[in-house]
């Protein structure tokens, strides 16, 4: 398990290369999701404010 | 017929619940598929000859740089259909695309720095590859700013339609000029990304991110493009049915 | 008999969340002049802009002697000539200069015609001083000229007769006048009544907020 | 549906005498008609006009050049052997932005005092005259920049049988600048400060013309054969002639909007 750690002596680039695509998938994935909530959010108080025409 | 098609495809109630609906038909694959491929990646497949397990970098790497040309290009066919037939969806998809790409771009600058460091001893090296990544993260931001310089959703959609398709006529010009001036000045890179030659255990691993990746893309996309594509509409009658839960 | 006629059908347009345009019809054949009046943001401006072709309507069409505006731009565009709020004149510029440049992209100029126009707006004394130097009236004159130089038989006007005097104010309605009784089709966005002397030709519409 | 239906019934039709002015029929404009290409050469002479009459503008992008290439010997070195292998990549990072500090007013003037509006409405193809104002715009920065880029680099140690390949390198190139920068002065003319936003748009598309532009001048300077390189920057400026144009009239067609 160490041994996997260690990446052979490369463990000070691989962890770093692989926490830095995890973290950019994990915030599209918040941020996608935010953006979705926050739209829906706002769709509903135009509808609220009597936006609608047509 | 196709017409009517293309239509129905486009408009923003169909979009929108053709999106939530396919969006876990693109995740979960996706999900498995970036699982498999790192534990083929970090653990079943042998380290290199010459770079050791340095290069096991590559796993996330190639699938960044994919996803930084990909979604560019997405970008700017979206932008190029929305422009050319007035299709608020496509818009929307382009909108969607940016930060995408935006953040893997980053991500393949970065993996990539990380990936060379103990080739080069040097965290920056002007590399093509990393030299166009670069140019390529310019690009998404100068995209990115000239969208949120406008108060007018419409009118950022078709202005920033313009400068993705101008961007995507420029992205191979100068990736090769990158290439050729960088051939002048120093040793060709070190990152040799799916060469043929490469084992059946280093590469299945590989594909297997690249589709995940692309997949996730696709997931991602949607989930964006539902918010875009809301907050596009102006009160339509539609909203309150696909909002409400 | 001519067969001009700028026709608007159900004419949608939005800015932003706002729906300025909601169904607007609209009709005007040679020889009428239609006068738009309205509150300030009840859309004058805008359906100017949407029916000279600058602004896309969301929905709707315009039309040109039948034909959608938008099946051949430049056609349509060498046949019509809007004037916006401003003049559109260089201030570095002299008033003839700007003239030629303006009106020079479209048709060959005659000296003597350019000193009619400039004449017939009273311009004789300042046609060849910089436009920096011209009072507001002056410049919107000087717009007038290049509007009558163009001799196209389409006038979108953008609230024509702001900054003039009484006696500019009637320039505008002979110009007008001329213009319908020649055939020519014209829209003018207007706060008060055009001293148009041609009452039967003029046709009202009142844009409203919301 | 307010506003619909308020049309007001057309009464007797007017007389139609033909005074005053007179109506040509339709289609009849292309008679007397001024071409697509006089149309342009006639916003040429206007913008070379108009430059001429504002002469601190024409002389302000030459000076920021002259500065720029000054600040480097004095932050480096006043060592001609050290600024001579630099000259080149000094010199073009000079002229890249020399030529993006005029791009700013290249439409905004005529969009703010409602000129291009007209021209936008003429009946004539916008590309064509966008395509004069930008040879307005190389005429008046690129081509005064091409003659002073070999000062430029003479003073920082390039030899003087440099000089016909720097001006030409400098000219061809920025042909290229001046037509990627029109389409991103086109893209932020609806934008008030937009001075940045053009810098981070135009920059990473002109990086191409800079590589080639840079090589050329640098073997210029090494007194070798800078043919290829200038060809490359040749293609660069026909590539931007025929597309810049086009994406510059859809641009400013949609800011007008």
């Amino acid at each position: 398990m160490s041994a996997f750690l260690d990446m052979g002596g490369y463990a000070a680039y691989v962890w770093p290369a692989y926490a830095v695509t995890l973290t950019v998938v994990v915030l599209n994935i918040v941020w996608a999701q935010r953006l979705l909530k926050r739209s829906r959010k706002e769709a509903l108080h135009r509808l609220a404010i009597g936006g609608t025409q047509k | 017929m196709a017409w009517t098609w293309f239509h129905r495809l486009a408009s923003p109630p169909h979009v929108y619940r053709l999106a939530g609906r396919l969006t876990p038909w693109l995740a979960w694959p996706a999900a498995v598929l970036i699982v498999a491929g790192l534990i083929g990646g970090l653990v079943l497949a042998p380290p290199d000859y010459q770079q050791g397990d340095g290069y096991r970098i590559l796993y996330v790497h190639a699938p960044s740089a994919w996803m930084s040309l990909m979604v560019y290009t997405t970008m700017a066919v979206a932008a190029a259909i929305g422009l050319i037939w007035r299709m608020k969806v496509a818009h929307a998809v382009a909108a969607s695309c940016a930060p995408i790409g935006a953040s893997f771009t980053f991500a393949a600058l970065v993996t990539g720095s990380l990936w060379g460091a103990p080739m080069w001893g040097t965290y920056w090296q002007w590399d093509p590859r990393l030299t166009s990544e670069l140019i390529l993260l310019f690009l998404y931001l100068g995209y990115m700013g000239l969208r949120s310089a406008f108060d007018d959703v419409q009118r950022a959609d078709r202005v920033s339609a313009v400068l993705a398709i101008v961007g995507v006529v420029n992205v191979p010009i100068i990736h090769y000029s990158v290439i050729w001036w960088n051939s002048l000045h120093q040793a060709p890179s070190v990152m040799r990304l799916g060469k043929p030659t490469m084992p059946l255990p280093m590469l299945v691993p590989l594909l297997m991110m690249l589709l995940g990746f692309t997949l996730f893309f696709g997931a991602l996309l949607l989930v964006r493009l539902r918010g875009e594509v809301l907050s596009r509409e102006r009160a339509a009658s539609w909203i309150s049915e696909a909002v409400r839960p | 008999m001519s067969d001009l006629c700028l026709k608007g059908e159900n004419v949608h347009l939005w800015r932003g969340d706002h729906h300025v345009l909601r169904g607007v019809r609209f009709q005007v054949a040679g020889g009428e002049c239609l006068q738009l009046t309205g509150a300030n943001g009840a859309g004058k401006t805008t359906l100017l802009r949407t029916a000279c072709g600058l602004a896309y309507p969301e929905g709707g069409e315009i039309t040109w002697c039948g034909e959608n505006i938008r099946k051949d731009m430049h056609a349509f565009h060498a046949q019509l000539a809007y004037l916006g709020h401003e003049p559109p004149l260089k201030a570095e510029l002299t008033a003839r200069e700007n003239l030629c440049y303006w009106v020079g992209v479209r048709r060959d100029l005659e000296r003597e015609e350019l000193d009619g126009a400039l004449e017939r707006v009273g311009a004789d004394d300042w046609a060849d001083r910089p436009v920096r130097t011209l009072s507001a009236g002056q410049k919107r004159r000087a717009a007038l000229a290049g509007l009558t130089l163009m001799r196209v038989p389409l006038w979108l006007l953008d609230e024509p007769t702001t900054n003039l005097d009484a006696e500019g104010q009637k320039l505008v309605g002979s110009l007008i006048d001329e213009h319908l009784r020649a055939g020519g089709v014209a829209i003018a966005a207007v706060h008060h009544g055009l001293a148009v002397s041609m009452a039967s030709a003029l046709k009202r519409m009142e844009l409203t907020l919301d | 549906m307010t506003n619909s239906g308020a049309m007001g019934r057309r009464d007797d039709a007017p007389v139609r005498e033909h005074e005053g002015t007179p109506i040509p029929a339709r289609g009849d404009h292309e008679r007397s008609a001024v071409s697509a290409l006089s149309a342009a050469r006639l916003m040429l002479a206007r913008d070379l006009k108009l430059a001429f009459r504002k002469r601190s503008q024409l002389v302000q992008p030459l000076a920021f050049f002259a500065i720029v290439t000054t600040l480097f010997p004095l932050g480096v070195s006043p060592e001609l052997t050290r600024l001579r292998p630099m000259a080149a990549g000094v010199v073009w990072a000079a002229a890249l932005l020399s030529s993006l500090l005029a791009l700013e007013l290249l439409f905004r003037d005529d969009a703010q005092d409602g000129t291009l509006e007209q021209y936008a409405l003429c009946g004539r193809s916008l590309t064509w005259l966008l395509a004069a104002k930008t040879a307005a715009h190389w005429l008046l920065t690129g081509l005064p920049l091409a003659l002073m880029a070999p000062l430029a680099g003479l003073a920082l140690g390039a030899p003087t049988a440099a000089v016909p390949g720097i001006v030409a390198s400098v000219a061809v190139g920025t042909v290229a600048l001046s037509l990627i920068g029109a389409i991103g002065a086109a893209l932020t003319l609806g934008i008030r400060r937009s001075g940045a936003l053009l810098s981070l748009l135009t920059l990473p598309l002109e990086i191409p013309v800079l590589i080639f532009g840079a090589r050329a001048t640098e073997l210029a300077i090494d007194g070798r054969a800078y043919g290829a390189p200038l060809q490359l920057l040749a293609a660069l400026a026909v590539l931007g002639l025929t597309l810049a144009p086009l994406a510059a009239a859809a641009a400013v067609r949609i800011n007008l909007e």
